[in-house]
């Protein structure tokens, strides 16, 4: 019923003036910025990565800075979100922890990203044993639930920011390598694809020109939903005393710290943790934005 | 069918044998010695050395391995524990049906929660009910597990006392690690239900249905949902690996012994043998619930079912349209 | 007797871009046991028309903006839901164009046919399953087929299927919305013979639904041609195929490379089907009309629709001079 | 010498329950300029044969000569050449173009890939000009497909596959997707298209009227074999196979003035998958005997220049 109407959208007809050129950017642009949740996440993301590069400008004390006399302070005018057990400045610490969050994840999604990249790839394209081969490998992965094949690699990797980046990011190769494979499975059985090979286009060019801008729209959209399941995963590992270890602020650490003293002082948990669901929260309503600002396809 | 299952069973072995692989790998190749940890930090280099020969650490990589499928295999055991010294096979007997429970209570829940309210959302499409349960649904997925155990736990069990803090004495000390790992479960059992019914509203037998004059009763439910059923097994299925996952963080802070307890403890303590197992018991879980959802799809689609009994003539419909004759 | 009767139905839909113009102001009516053929280009509006008549259209985003669509004098525009639904299917059933996703994957054949019987006729389960089987017998679908599911047929037998469903409860009007398009030539021929015969025997009245001329020609008796969501020109099938007037009518038969006469080249209609989203003023043909810059009314003023001979309408501002042309051609003299 | 030969022919995929035969045996060959109209229902192999001839399905067996050169498996240097005298209309005009292209990038596509043009400019100006030649007003050439109907984006298919400047285009059901005033338009390109550039085409499609009207010589099939071929009038006239009037007589005419023998074909398109031995058609042929079954026909000359796969050929049409 409705593709009656919004096919026939697309058609211009002679007599009606063109509208004015947007470019396939802009178009998208626009799309992306009629989804108000999404610029809202945008923004939030932004701020957020503006306060981890400038943390230690911007933040009102030093984060490591102790003053055991105004410890467990709730929060005031001079400390916004309180003070913790050794009475530094919770507001501080949040920008810090943001900081190795927002490093770590990053670092964590490149990693499981160039991978998945690489490895879909060739599994898409190759096909036959290889994909086999692959296939196979990633169903081993993929059996072993996501949280506790982190800990383990965490474990034996010991603990710190580079290395629990490399454990969470070897832990979501494998369902991403799924996922470009079948994308990359999908864009080859196109008809525009069996176009350009009939110009005489070569494989590398095919690959260059078409398969990889097309395959990038959903890469992103994942990129994004990526970063923030790994900003939780990196504060459930450090809640559970692996991953980043105290003194080192990190979200989940920080929790984790203040879980003794739950029942008398909630800052050193609330605030953390609003940072961590925020975080989380903005991740996705702005992966969720740029899928259907990408590919409206996909829209629901 | 039953050849069908009996050849997914079999195909699990490979699986299995890949995680053990995988695991085993890791531990070996850690930075810390577990025979350093296990000995304490004043423990000398000798006893150190005969703390490893001990437990087999000092064999080579094969021998070890070999070892451990050896015992799998003709003893059917995972080993002994290096701390505890107990068969790791008995630690996680006595601990599973703790976490199971919990994991197919939550899982339960989470689909009587999740799929009614994903139907009335899809339904009501563009409803105020619609958008509620649609926020509720992404806030609640991006609620960090330790940070809603720490909160339940707080208000429910320390402020109003309805529940004990921690432990398993009791059935009522089940409710909050159940509700805590049904949380994440029943948002995205309820975004699923909706997309997917969603997705099959818009379908021409939907629209054939209605065209019959049936009552909205049915289209909906025989009709739509029938037809919604697969993404919505698919997250029910996955529902398992996330409380499997999830509970290693909800046992930890209700102290409850089961699965993710003794995972979580065992990793601090390097006891990798005990880890070894229990990831092993995971994977199983993992890729047993994946059999499970794969048999429940041939029972909501004829398509799928016709697949798995006739086995060879599988691809022949798909094969036919993808041949090549796009005509 | 007139058994369907639209007057003046106007549907639009209102899209993120804007409204969306898709059926505007047409009226037709079919009579007992009478067929017309509905004819159009892609957009042209005719699958809303077909399923404004059964009121499938989601509203929003569609909407009724105006008009009457009256089923043996009761406006189904009014009706509540329980009669609407006591319609479809019984009075009213409908044939879709893609019988490959017409069918519930997930149900019998069986249970689809016999659904709407036990729903509309409030029989047994025994006697459902008894004219279920018939109606199969009716469409030449082995018995023993009845518990399979769709993915099991071929799409002619598919299409079958979905006839049986709409006649399962002998409608008196059966709305065929394209439902040869999807099927190869052979297969096509097949089930249109069988949608005639079973029409004939049901004494059904039908509104086929299509593009092509040549289904029209082999089975109505009346036709209505629409462009951009209004009727350009209706009446019998003689009148549309030996006295076409309508300027578009007339691009369209052009259009179609014929079989048995011989032609160098084809005469297209120059131009695009106009966007709904953006109709042209006056006539929505004129754009692409090739007697449009004579006369300057068609890009001002909307055309009526003149009866050029009894029961022959025409929605052309040339009209009056028309049919002057046409009773000189005939040789009635003006 | 004809342009194009085609040698026994054969195209086998290979399916969990056997090979599927999508082209078995067919053999025809084209002039330079003339077009093949090739005719049958989904399933008959039209498409892969199309493909075949291209090179985009590696044919099982068989061969293809053009101009004399065997190109069955052409690979490197002859390959490359080989794909600039031979092109390919696709039918779908939605899924065949980039939708993250513009109309220029797209038709710029296959001049730069096989070098023809070197240079911004070059490309530019060549570009112009051939969405002069195929009627697309400039203004569309930083449009994106899914801003233009489906005529322009057929449109853009058709500059696509003649800037490379070909001989020879296989036209794969071209008009299919259109509407029949815009497949209207199309066809008249396409005809005016040949007679300026002297293009050999191979025309694809499952609509009888438009293969009458594009097309010199008709070859129908079904179910991956050649049934009959001839000239098309003479098709239209006298079709000898019993495939082919049924085909024929299945068309519904926009007329009411035509007497319409009905000739229905009874039963459903047999599967090309495993096929039986004898002749594919058999099971729904009102004339099929024991032969039939038991042997495969061969394209016999059943009078000048009209092959007919049909073992009662002269029987029923009382040859």
């Amino acid at each position: 019923m409705t593709q009656v109407s919004t096919r026939k959208i697309s058609v211009q007809s002679e007599f009606v003036p063109q509208k004015k050129r947007q470019s396939q950017f802009q178009l998208k642009a626009h799309r992306f910025a009629r989804n108000k949740a999404a610029v809202i996440a945008l923004c939030f993301i932004v701020l957020l990565v503006f306060c981890a590069i400038f943390a230690d400008y911007i933040s009102p004390y030093d984060y490591a800075a102790q003053d055991l006399a105004n410890k467990l302070q709730f929060p005031s005018w001079r400390h916004p979100f309180g003070t913790d057990n050794f009475g530094r400045d919770i507001l501080s610490r949040i920008m810090r922890g943001g900081r190795i969050s927002l490093l770590v994840s990053a670092c964590a999604v490149s990693i499981s990203a160039v991978a998945a990249v690489i490895i879909g790839s060739i599994a898409g394209f190759y096909g036959g044993t290889v994909d086999n081969v692959i296939m196979r490998v990633t169903d081993i992965f993929m059996s072993i639930p996501g949280m506790l094949f982190a800990m383990t690699v965490s474990a034996a990797l010991g603990t710190g920011i580079m290395k629990t980046a490399i454990a969470l990011g070897v832990c979501s190769i494998a369902p991403l390598v799924r996922q470009i494979r079948s994308s990359i499975l999908l864009l080859k059985d196109q008809e525009f694809i069996e176009a350009s090979k009939a110009f005489g286009v070569s494989n590398a060019k095919i690959i260059m020109k078409h398969i990889i801008p097309n395959t990038l729209a959903p890469l992103i959209v994942q990129i994004s939903l990526r970063l923030g399941d790994t900003i939780m995963a990196i504060s459930g590992l450090s809640f559970l005393g692996l991953g980043i270890q105290p003194p080192t602020p990190e979200w989940g650490n920080m929790v984790s710290a203040g879980k003794e003293y739950l029942t008398t002082f909630w800052p050193m948990v609330l605030f953390p943790g609003l940072s961590i669901m925020l975080s989380m929260l903005s991740f996705n309503l702005l992966g969720d934005g740029l899928r259907d600002a990408l590919d409206p396809r996909m829209k629901r | 069918m039953l050849r069908y299952i009996l050849k997914r069973l079999l195909m699990m072995i490979p699986v299995l044998v890949g995680v053990v692989v995988v695991v085993f790998t890791i531990n070996y190749f850690t930075s810390i010695s577990p025979a350093a940890v296990i000995c304490g930090s004043m423990a000398t280099d000798e006893q150190i050395a005969a703390k490893e020969q001990e437990l087999g650490l000092d064999k080579p990589y094969l021998v070890q391995i070999g070892t451990y499928f050896f015992n799998i295999i003709t003893k059917g055991t995972l080993g002994d524990s290096y701390i505890y010294k107990t068969p790791v096979l008995d630690m996680i007997a006595s601990r599973l049906p703790n976490t199971i429970r919990i994991g197919l209570c939550a899982s339960v829940l989470s689909a009587m929660i999740g799929i009614p309210l994903g139907i009335l959302a899809a339904v009501k499409q563009n409803s105020s009910l619609d958008y509620a349960s649609t926020f509720l649904a992404i806030l609640t997925g991006a609620i960090p597990s330790f940070c809603l155990c720490l909160l339940l736990q707080l208000l429910f069990a320390m402020k109003l006392h309805w529940f004990p803090i921690s432990g398993v004495k009791t059935w009522q000390s089940y409710i909050l690690p159940i509700v805590s790992v049904a949380l994440m479960p029943v948002a995205m059992t309820m975004r699923m239900t909706r997309s997917a019914m969603l997705e099959a509203i818009r379908q021409d037998y939907v629209r054939t249905a209605r065209a019959k004059g049936l009552p909205e009763k049915t289209v909906i439910w025989n009709h739509t949902l029938k037809n919604a059923l697969i993404p919505i097994i698919t997250v029910i299925g996955m529902n398992i690996g996330i409380s499997l996952t999830g509970s290693i963080i909800v046992e930890t802070i209700f102290n409850i012994p089961g699965l993710g307890f003794l995972m979580n403890s065992s990793i601090s303590q390097k006891d990798f043998i005990t880890t070894q197992g229990c990831v092993l018991v995971a994977a199983f879980i993992m890729t047993f619930m994946t059999l499970l959802t794969d048999l429940v799809y041939a029972v909501v689609d004829p398509r799928i079912k016709s697949q798995y009994t006739k086995g060879k003539k599988a691809g022949k419909k798909s094969k036919l349209i993808k041949g090549g004759d796009a005509a | 007797m007139e058994i369907l009767n639209i007057k003046d139905l106007k549907i639009s839909f209102n899209t993120d871009t804007g409204v969306v113009e898709a059926v505007n102001g047409i009226s037709l009516s079919v009579g007992e046991g009478e067929s017309l053929g509905l004819v159009g280009e892609t957009g042209a509006g005719k699958t809303t028309t077909a399923l404004g008549i059964l009121r499938l259209i989601q509203c929003p985003p569609g909407e009724f903006v105006k008009g009457e669509i009256f089923y043996k004098g009761q406006d189904i525009l009014k009706m509540k839901d329980q009669e609407l639904r006591d319609m479809r299917g019984a009075e009213i059933s409908m044939i879709f164009q893609d019988p490959m996703s017409a069918l519930n994957p997930v149900m019998t054949i069986g249970e689809q046919i016999s659904e709407v019987i036990l729903h509309h006729q409030k029989c047994t389960k025994e006697e459902a399953e008894r004219q279920m089987l018939a109606m199969l017998e009716q469409v030449r679908i082995p018995a023993e087929r009845a518990g399979e599911y769709p993915y099991q047929f071929s799409g002619g037998m598919k299409q079958r299927v979905i006839i049986a469903i709409a006649l399962a409860c002998h409608p008196k009007l059966l709305i065929a919305d394209e439902p040869t398009t999807a099927l190869d030539v052979t297969i096509q021929a097949q089930v249109l013979e069988m949608i005639n015969a079973l029409k004939r025997t049901n004494h059904t009245s039908m509104l086929l639904i299509t593009h092509d001329l040549g289904v029209v020609a082999e089975s109505c008796e009346k036709v209505a041609i629409m462009y951009a969501g209004e009727i350009v020109e209706s009446g019998s099938v003689a009148d549309i195929f030996d006295a076409t007037a309508h300027p578009y009518t007339k691009g369209l038969f052009n259009s179609i490379p014929s079989i048995s006469k011989k032609m160098d080249r084809l005469k297209p209609i120059e131009g695009m089907m106009p966007d709904p989203g953006n109709l042209p003023t006056g006539c929505k043909f004129h754009p692409r009309c090739p007697f449009a810059s004579d006369l300057e009314t068609c890009a001002a003023e909307e055309p009526i629709a003149y009866e050029v001979t009894p029961g022959h309408f025409v929605r052309c501002h040339r009209c009056r001079s028309w049919v002057e042309e046409l009773k000189v051609e005939r040789g009635v003299g003006v | 010498m004809a342009q194009l030969e085609v040698k026994h022919l054969m195209k086998y995929f290979k399916t969990p329950v056997g090979p599927l035969h999508a082209v078995d045996d067919v053999s025809f060959s084209i002039d330079s300029g003339k077009t093949l109209g090739v005719v049958g229902e989904s399933g008959c192999g039209k498409s892969t044969l199309g493909r075949a001839v291209l090179g985009l399905n590696e044919a099982t067996g068989g061969q293809i000569l053009f101009e004399g050169k065997d190109i069955t498996h052409a690979k490197g240097v002859l390959s490359k050449e080989m794909k600039r005298q031979i092109q390919i209309i696709f039918q779908d005009p939605y899924s065949s173009l980039d939708a993250r292209m513009s109309v220029q990038q797209l038709i710029a596509e296959p001049l730069t890939a096989t070098g023809i043009c070197k240079g911004k400019a070059a490309v530019q100006k060549r570009v112009a000009e051939l969405m002069d030649t195929v009627g697309l007003a400039s203004r569309y050439m930083l449009s994106y497909p899914h801003e233009l109907d489906g005529g322009r984006r057929q449109r853009i298919g058709i500059a696509r596959a003649l800037a490379v400047e070909p001989k020879f285009i296989v036209c794969d059901e071209p008009v299919s997707a259109l509407d029949v005033s815009i497949q209207a338009q199309i066809l008249n390109l396409m005809s005016d298209l040949q007679e300026e550039r002297g293009l050999t085409y191979i025309f694809i499609t499952h609509n009888l009227s438009v293969v009458k009207h594009i097309s010199d010589d008709i070859m129908v099939m079904y179910c991956g074999c050649l049934t009959e071929k001839c000239e098309c009038d003479e098709l239209f006239r006298a079709p000898l196979h019993p495939y082919t009037k049924g085909l024929l007589s299945a068309i519904p005419e926009p007329s009411i003035h035509v007497e319409r023998k009905r000739n229905l074909l009874e039963g459903e398109i047999s599967s090309p998958i495993n096929p039986a031995p004898g002749c594919r058609f058999s099971s729904r042929c009102p004339y099929a005997g024991d032969i039939c079954r038991e042997r495969f026909p061969a394209p016999q000359e059943a009078c000048p220049n009209h092959f007919v796969a049909c073992h009662f050929v002269n029987e029923i049409n009382g040859l």
